[in-house]
């Protein structure tokens, strides 16, 4: 059954929470092989849904599903050694959490039902702010603080936003179930307004969660002090759960017929969000937060292309995936730099081609690939975008897009050749480069490439499924 | 004969002027005991839910339990360990918040009646008090330094959306289960929020926010 | 044929001019003045000695010489010398010819560069910057030319069907070209106001300081290669200030050489009365010469359809 | 089509073979730069045989199930790939006793790799069927060649090379695609041959786009600011390649662009004709000034892609006044300039590795006298020197004398505009030859004449037999295609052949001049051998003596005494002083008998500076002050939520 999805993770993570710790690291290791294979199964149709009322199976929704659990994959491997070397002191907790996360990431994908979706995202905050605090430092708490606060108010307005969806329903006089996939048949009777107020209210909900400038605020703070493992999976998964959100409310507009209204919103919101990102990416001293303001540019990247619609939806999809790919490598390699000099800042650190060649691979390939270079994928997806930007008569946000695009490069070029190359005196504390973490940065990258050259047909039809509700195109 | 419904309503009002006013933490949090009762208590006066079967009769009770005494009571405990008595100066002084908080009921009534929308029954007052929560809520997480009163002005503002939730969607809609989730989260939230802050209290020997300043770029 | 000989005779009498310029400046201040034919007797006694190499040279330093004197050589085989058909012509020589002139301008400042002296160096910089706005001068007269008669080789400009003189529909213009070409030839040939070879104050030379080194043969080479090529500039003046009909063939030698040398005692009567520019009016002073011609392009735009 | 691509896997597989065997050093570099030679040999030899049947070469995969990545075959590919396939082995060659520091085998071993991904990229990009595959292996390229420039990333200069080149590279990149993306938008497909069909004003754009986005890869004035410091960053036969070749590849967009979108509009020749006079003049100004061998030779290259952008302009303007005649010239001298720059610019900046290596300084000023000890290199180095000035009878005359023909040819056609560039195009072409001519007689005379300024320099040795050999064979080849003219101009307006709107150019029009340039510089060389006979008889029987020069009177002259190429240069740099910014520093002397006094100059580039200045500084500074939006403050972040929300909600209702 779907359901399975997120009961088994969170089963499992409950069931961390209270066994020894030796236990939990296996557990979170089987578990996550479990849940890989489980949404397997869902792409092949394996599974049925039990209770249609909340659930469903959607190709946005199997999408983002795939690209959370494969991530997970990933991560529990390099989390196993992480804990190994960083001592963390209540790792039950941790191992509980990330199991309890995954379960309600994956409860995200699948949710059908607006309050169901709105209680998914919610939970995923609050599992995930103990993995924030896992190192309790001063700084990790105040991280903890702002995500758990900000957040938690964004997305009671969201809550608020699903509230004047199903107002537009009562107002239309429709008897149809409150479920996403339902509303989108009924979506032309709608109340336009308050289908308009709730929108506005979950783009604001949602897209503080998915990092939005202005709400971005929580984002930087929370993925820079979490431990590497942590960020990693808040950028790669969790962005991308809170993206689903505004995603079905757009194609619920789209459908409604006041696309015009969302999508212009959504490239307000994307072309802000990569602007701010641009702002504090240049000249940052932190390169954690780099990485983070850079997930808050590429999530406006994605909304940006959602909001544009055809050709560059195509690309916003692709960029979804290939962002999560990519930015979760460079969290954990980033967790490797951290282990290997414990410091988070560039001026402190310097020649990593030196000193941790492995790492310095894994995270040189990433910053290409985040730049929007080939051979990764995220090259295909701004390219993409940018044509469809072109294409739907945007000239001028097509320019800013690529204005903002430089900045971003402009500042983590810097930061990246000088962490990479620079010479630095205050020699580095030397740890080994154990396999177990620096595989996963490798595998994730080896993925985007992958994807990037030969892509399966099964995923490609999905994609074409998933914009297709949104009138997006492959065809110019 | 009073309208109970408009007098729960009223009370609602007078917690969120209380609450603004107030510099005692304590009373603060009986404040939102108050609160949480009354906000529960709405959907059952109202007229279109008096066919209210013994699953919605489990349910209301399970939400007064949590929303009147769960949460005042986390927060309760969250007091008492962290010693702390009273809000020492404010960003927006108390008189000025009181100004504040009556402002603020009248823009909601102005919003209202500019909405001139088709609230069923015609309960612009609930609808006036909902917006008036919120933007109280707003107001206290804005104005105040003590992460205990952020947390209070958080629920306040869950209790205002909850409020335009009951006022403003048919019942049809009400699947307890999915409300009974929405409730669970807030009840985790106010927990983790609670431990956060215990941390806090333990780390700088204060709940004062403005220590909590240190990322930024 | 006919253009072989008036090559071989230009060839033979090109080292006579510029003895006329010293018997004209020794007529002004009073003096006798050395034989015309000072030049070949000096050349011949160059080429019968040896010569001395600093130690700092390499083979660049004996290239130069001869790459200079061959250029100008080569110059010559393309002119036609009192408009009688050149040995060779195409159409576009011209841009050829004053690249081998820059050829030969290259080696020599090259050479100088070669024997580690200060003050070559220094003549070398000199040289290699005047010539190159002399360089722009002389494109510009080309462009003026190809607006004239569309073409791009000597031969074409004054034995063509529409020679370019002071008699032809734009021959305004040209006066204002001969006053710029004379200041060329001056710049290029280091004359006076802009270079003077008699100072002996190795500070103030340009083109002079660039040859101390050489000696003998290789010093002979120098000269005769200048000679040839202040013939040449002299002859560019001198077919546009008296158009030839080329019909005439050989016939026309005894005029054209007449009208040269008359360039050559103009030369002399420059070099008498003027002293040497300092050195940082000499760069307007081409300029000026550039100045002049452009503004007679731009004229042209005019004259033409 | 399969020798073809056996020798891009040749090629490919030669550059990731140092990766395997990087700890065997010697026959690692052996086996890469045989590997590499054969397969650019092969290249070289499938191009000879497939020469007559081009249009029969192409091949395309399906790629992301809808798009397809296609290569074909063109006559300009054909003549983009040569200079590929010629400097490429050699600077493999080159490479072989450049890198000579076993410790770094491995380092050396990835910058093998990344060369041989360049090579494989350059020529996927000239054969790139339509825009998606150009676009792809466009940044290929511009990634491989980034890794190049950093290879010595322990120098902050390095460093900052690498930083400027990868943003320029990112930002061409970006613009080149947004020029795609309009045709795009017009045709909905990504192939070239739609183009032609856009309206006249989007075409005008997509060029525009184009030429910013081509024209910062290839130097063009002022995008080429990240130029002058790649090329020295980056190993010198890395600097060979990227800038004989790769820095064409944008000259090959430029022209691709042109051409697929067959306009004849004027203003497209006019803007290229006016940015390559620009480059051209300020790219050999700046090279003046410049007092490092590799810096100045990377000035050139924005020089020389001025000249060939004369080219290109005189061209296009030929072809939008239908002359086909001019347009032959230029487009004919432009394609020429491309071979030659390559040719002779890889040779001066394998002369000036070599230098660098053996003395192990770049700066101009502290060499000299380097002919004596290092003989090959001298002379190879004066063949490109007199090559690059534009000098007959080597090659880079002969494709300048095709532009000045294309430009003379302008000359006749009335639109005032026209006229008046064509007339600029002239003098600045001959302004241009002079002060190249000037900068190398510098170069020559300053670095290899003379005496050495310092005594650790009068031991140099030549550099290995696997340096100078490519250098000879390039010096050989300017001298040949100077020689024998009429075959290049013919291979470069063969080169035209199967272009739009140049179908119905007469080659033997442009081509005849080929047996003119060849008889003038064969009368030269004869002049030359035969004065040269004259003189050894002369010299026959003479007393030779030989002592130090004659010091006009100073009597201890030291070598410090000689001419600097700073001096040198300086009349000529402060000449134009508002277009070259000149910082000199000296001590004034004041004394009657004055102590020592110094000389130093800086010439600072003005597009440089005017970007510091008017662009990134300014959006540095305003960026800065925006980080306040961070501040720290929930409150302050509570209140970016409701502002975010009153601001959505009166968007709503205005």
């Amino acid at each position: 059954m779907l359901e399975l999805l997120f009961l088994l993770p969170m089963i499992a993570g409950l069931a961390a929470l209270f066994l020894p710790a030796n236990f939990g690291r296996g557990l979170l290791i089987v578990a996550a092989l479990f849940h890989f294979q489980l949404s397997i199964m869902a792409w092949m149709d394996k599974l049925p849904i039990y209770t249609a009322d909340y659930f469903a199976k959607t190709p946005a929704g199997m999408l983002v599903l795939l690209v959370t659990s494969f991530i997970f994959l990933c991560i529990s491997f390099y989390a196993v050694s992480y804990i190994r070397e960083s001592k963390v002191e209540n790792e039950s907790v941790f191992v509980g959490c990330m199991l309890l996360f995954l379960g309600t990431m994956s409860m995200v994908t699948i949710a059908d039902h607006p309050i169901v979706l709105w209680i998914a995202i919610e939970a995923t905050t609050l599992v995930s702010a103990p993995l924030i605090f896992l190192h309790r430092s001063k700084e990790a708490l105040e991280a903890t603080w702002k995500y758990v606060l900000i957040c938690s108010v964004g997305i009671a307005l969201a809550l608020l936003g699903c509230f004047f969806i199903t107002l537009s329903v009562d107002i239309a006089e429709i008897d149809v179930p409150l479920t996403f996939s339902s509303l989108n048949l009924v979506a032309a009777q709608l109340d336009p307004l308050w289908l308009k107020v709730g929108f506005i209210f979950i783009i604001i909900g949602f897209g503080t969660k998915m990092g939005l400038a202005p709400m971005h605020t929580w984002l930087p703070d929370a993925h820079s002090e979490a431990p590497s493992p942590a960020s990693a999976l808040l950028s790669g998964a969790l962005l991308n759960c809170a993206f689903l959100g505004v995603y079905r409310a757009h194609t619920l507009m789209h459908l409604a017929g006041l696309g015009d209204f969302s999508s212009n919103l959504l490239i307000g919101f994307g072309l802000l969000s990569m602007f701010v990102a641009g702002i504090f990416i240049l000249r940052q001293a932190d390169y954690k937060r780099m990485l983070a303001y850079s997930s808050i540019e590429n999530m406006g990247i994605i909304a940006f292309g959602v909001g544009i619609g055809g050709f560059a939806l195509y690309g916003a999809i692709l960029h979804m995936i290939h962002h999560s790919l990519i930015k979760s490598s460079l969290f954990l390699s980033a967790g490797n730099i951290l282990l290997g000099f414990q410091t988070k800042l560039v001026t402190e650190l310097g020649c990593l081609v030196k000193y941790f060649p492995k790492t310095f691979f894994s995270f040189f390939a990433g910053f290409i690939g985040i730049s929007g270079l080939p051979p990764f994928g995220i090259f295909i997806s701004e390219l993409f975008i940018l044509i469809g930007a072109f294409q739907s008569g945007h000239p001028v946000f097509a320019m800013l897009f690529m204005f903002a695009l430089l900045l971003v490069v402009a500042g983590a070029a810097q930061i990246v050749t000088d962490i990479s190359f620079s010479e630095n005196e205050t020699s580095a504390i030397r740890g080994e480069e154990s396999l177990l973490r620096t595989v996963p940065p490798y595998v994730l990258l080896l993925a985007s490439i992958i994807l990037c050259i030969w892509m399966p047909t099964e995923m490609y039809d999905t994609i074409l499924n998933t914009i297709k509700t949104l009138g997006g195109t492959i065809h110019g | 004969m009073i309208n109970l419904n408009d007098a729960v309503l009223v009370i609602i009002l007078l917690t969120i002027l209380l609450s603004l006013a107030s510099n005692r933490l304590l009373s603060l949090v009986k404040n939102m005991a108050i609160q949480g009762f009354m906000v529960s208590l709405i959907p059952l006066l109202l007229e279109r839910h008096s066919s209210i079967g013994s699953g919605g009769l489990i349910f209301f009770q399970v939400m007064i339990l949590i929303k009147a005494v769960l949460i005042p009571g986390l927060l309760y405990v969250a007091l008492k360990r962290i010693s702390i008595k009273r809000e020492i100066e404010p960003i927006v002084g108390y008189h000025a918040s009181l100004f504040a908080g009556l402002v603020i009921i009248l823009l909601s009534i102005f919003i209202t009646d500019k909405l001139h929308l088709s609230v069923p029954d015609g309960n612009e007052m609930l609808l006036t008090t909902a917006i008036t929560t919120m933007s109280a809520g707003f107001f206290l997480m804005m104005s105040r330094r003590k992460a205990i009163t952020q947390v209070i002005g958080y629920l306040m503002l869950e209790n205002g959306i909850y409020l335009v939730g009951t006022a403003l969607t048919k019942h049809s809609h009400t699947i307890y289960v999915v409300e009974f989730g929405v409730l669970l989260d807030l009840l985790v939230g106010v927990m983790i929020m609670g431990i956060i802050m215990h941390n806090i209290n333990h780390a700088y020997d204060d709940i004062d926010t403005d220590r909590l300043n240190r990322l930024k770029d | 044929m006919e253009s072989i000989l008036s090559l071989g005779l230009a060839l033979l009498a090109a080292p006579l001019f510029p003895g006329i310029i010293l018997k004209v400046k020794a007529l002004f201040v009073g003096k006798k003045g050395p034989p015309l034919f000072i030049k070949y007797y000096t050349f011949v006694k160059l080429l019968k000695k040896g010569s001395a190499y600093s130690t700092s040279t390499t083979f660049v330093f004996a290239a130069g010489p001869i790459i200079s004197c061959a250029g100008a050589i080569m110059v010559l085989f393309f002119f036609p010398i009192g408009a009688i058909a050149p040995v060779f012509s195409f159409h576009g020589d011209v841009i050829v010819l004053f690249y081998i002139l820059g050829l030969g301008r290259f080696f020599t400042i090259a050479a100088a560069l070669d024997t580690a002296s200060p003050f070559q160096g220094m003549g070398a910089a000199r040289e290699a910057f005047f010539g190159t706005l002399a360089e722009a001068s002389i494109f510009a007269i080309l462009i003026l030319f190809y607006r004239m008669n569309g073409s791009l080789s000597f031969a074409d400009y004054f034995t063509g069907l529409q020679p370019i003189s002071l008699t032809s529909p734009a021959g305004s213009l040209l006066l204002l070209v001969i006053v710029s070409l004379f200041m060329v030839l001056l710049t290029e040939n280091s004359r006076v106001p802009v270079d003077d070879p008699a100072t002996h104050l190795e500070l103030t030379m340009i083109h002079e300081v660039m040859v101390l080194d050489h000696s003998g043969p290789d010093l002979a080479l120098i000269e005769l290669g200048s000679f040839y090529k202040l013939f040449f500039y002299s002859a560019f003046i001198t077919l546009m200030l008296c158009p030839l009909d080329p019909a005439r063939g050989l016939l026309n030698l005894p005029l054209f050489y007449a009208v040269l040398a008359l360039v050559y005692v103009a030369i002399g009567f420059i070099e008498s009365v003027t002293a040497r520019f300092k050195m940082r009016r000499t760069p307007k002073f081409i300029l000026t010469s550039c100045t002049l011609v452009f503004f007679a392009a731009i004229l042209t735009m005019g004259f033409n359809k | 089509m399969n020798i073809f691509l056996l020798s891009l896997c040749l090629i490919v597989v030669g550059g990731s073979l140092p990766l395997l065997t990087y700890r065997r050093f010697v026959l690692t570099k052996f086996l890469y730069a045989l590997t590499t030679t054969i397969g650019c040999l092969t290249g070289l030899f499938a191009l000879c045989t497939s020469y007559s049947h081009l249009e029969r070469l192409s091949w395309s995969w399906s790629w992301l199930h809808t798009f397809s990545l296609s290569f074909t075959f063109d006559s300009l590919s054909f003549f983009f790939l040569l200079p590929i396939f010629l400097i490429c082995p050699l600077a493999a060659i080159y490479s072989f006793h450049y890198f000579d520091d076993e410790e770094k085998s491995f380092r050396i071993a990835v910058n093998l790799f990344f060369t041989n991904i360049l090579i494989a990229s350059m020529i996927l990009v000239t054969t790139a069927g339509n825009m998606l595959t150009l676009a792809l292996v466009w940044e290929i390229m511009s990634v491989s060649s980034f890794f190049l420039v950093i290879y010595d990333y322990e120098k902050e200069t390095s460093r900052t090379a690498g930083y400027l080149y990868f943003l320029f590279a990112q930002a061409g990149a970006l613009i080149i695609f947004a020029s795609f993306a309009v045709i795009f938008s017009h045709t909905a497909s990504f192939e070239f041959n739609g183009a032609a069909t856009l309206p006249e004003s989007t075409k005008l754009l997509v060029f525009f786009l184009a030429f910013i986005g081509f024209g910062s890869k290839a130097g063009v004035f002022p995008l080429h600011i990240w130029l002058p410091h790649a090329h020295p960053a980056a190993p010198s036969h890395i600097s060979a390649i990227m800038s004989g070749v790769m820095i064409k590849m944008g000259i090959y967009g430029i022209l691709r662009i042109y051409f697929i979108l067959e306009s004849t509009n004027l203003l497209m020749g006019q803007t290229i004709l006016v940015f390559g006079m620009i480059s051209g003049v300020l790219g050999v100004l700046y090279a003046l000034g410049k007092h490092n061998i590799k810096r100045l030779l990377a000035y050139h290259s924005v020089e020389n892609i001025g000249i060939i952008l004369i080219g290109a302009g005189l061209g296009m303007i030929g072809l939008s006044l239908g002359d086909l005649t001019m347009a032959g010239f230029g487009f004919g001298g432009c394609l020429l300039h491309v071979l030659n720059h390559s040719i002779f610019k890889s040779l001066l900046f394998m002369g000036a590795g070599t230098v660098i290596k053996q003395t192990g300084t770049a700066h101009v000023d502290q060499l000299g006298g380097l002919m004596k000890t290092m003989p090959t290199t001298g002379k190879s180095f004066l063949v490109g020197s007199v090559s690059i000035s534009g000098l007959p009878p080597f090659n880079g005359f002969i494709s300048e004398f095709l532009i000045y023909f294309a430009a003379f040819i302008g000359l006749q056609y009335p639109p005032h505009a026209t006229l008046l560039l064509t007339i600029l195009a002239i003098i600045s072409l001959a302004i241009i030859g002079g002060l190249a001519s000037f900068c190398f007689t510098k170069v020559v005379g300053i670095v290899f004449l003379g005496e050495p300024r310092s005594k650790q320099f009068t031991k140099t040795t030549e550099g290995g037999l696997a340096m100078t050999i490519p250098m000879v064979i390039l010096a050989t080849a300017c001298l040949i295609i100077g020689i024998f003219p009429q075959q290049f101009i013919a291979l470069a307006v063969n080169g035209l052949r199967d272009l739009n709107g140049l179908e119905l150019l007469d080659p033997a029009l442009c081509t005849a001049i080929g047996a003119q340039l060849a008889l003038a510089s064969r009368l030269f060389l004869l002049i030359f051998v035969v004065i040269f006979f004259i003189r050894k008889v002369l010299y026959r029987k003479k007393e030779i003596t030989s002592g130090p020069t004659w010091g006009c009177g100073f009597t201890q002259g030291t070598t410090r005494i000689q001419y600097t190429g700073t001096s040198y240069a300086r009349t000529v740099v402060s000449f134009f002083k508002p277009f070259v910014m000149l910082e000199e520093s000296t001590i004034r002397l004041k004394k009657i008998f004055p102590g020592q006094t110094t000389y130093t100059n800086q010439v600072g580039d003005i597009a440089e500076a005017g970007m510091a200045k008017g662009l990134t500084g300014p959006l540095v500074n305003l960026l800065g002050r925006l980080r306040w939006i961070q501040h720290g403050n929930v409150q302050l972040y509570i209140g970016y939520i409701i502002m975010a929300i009153m601001v959505v909600l009166l968007t709503l209702f205005i």
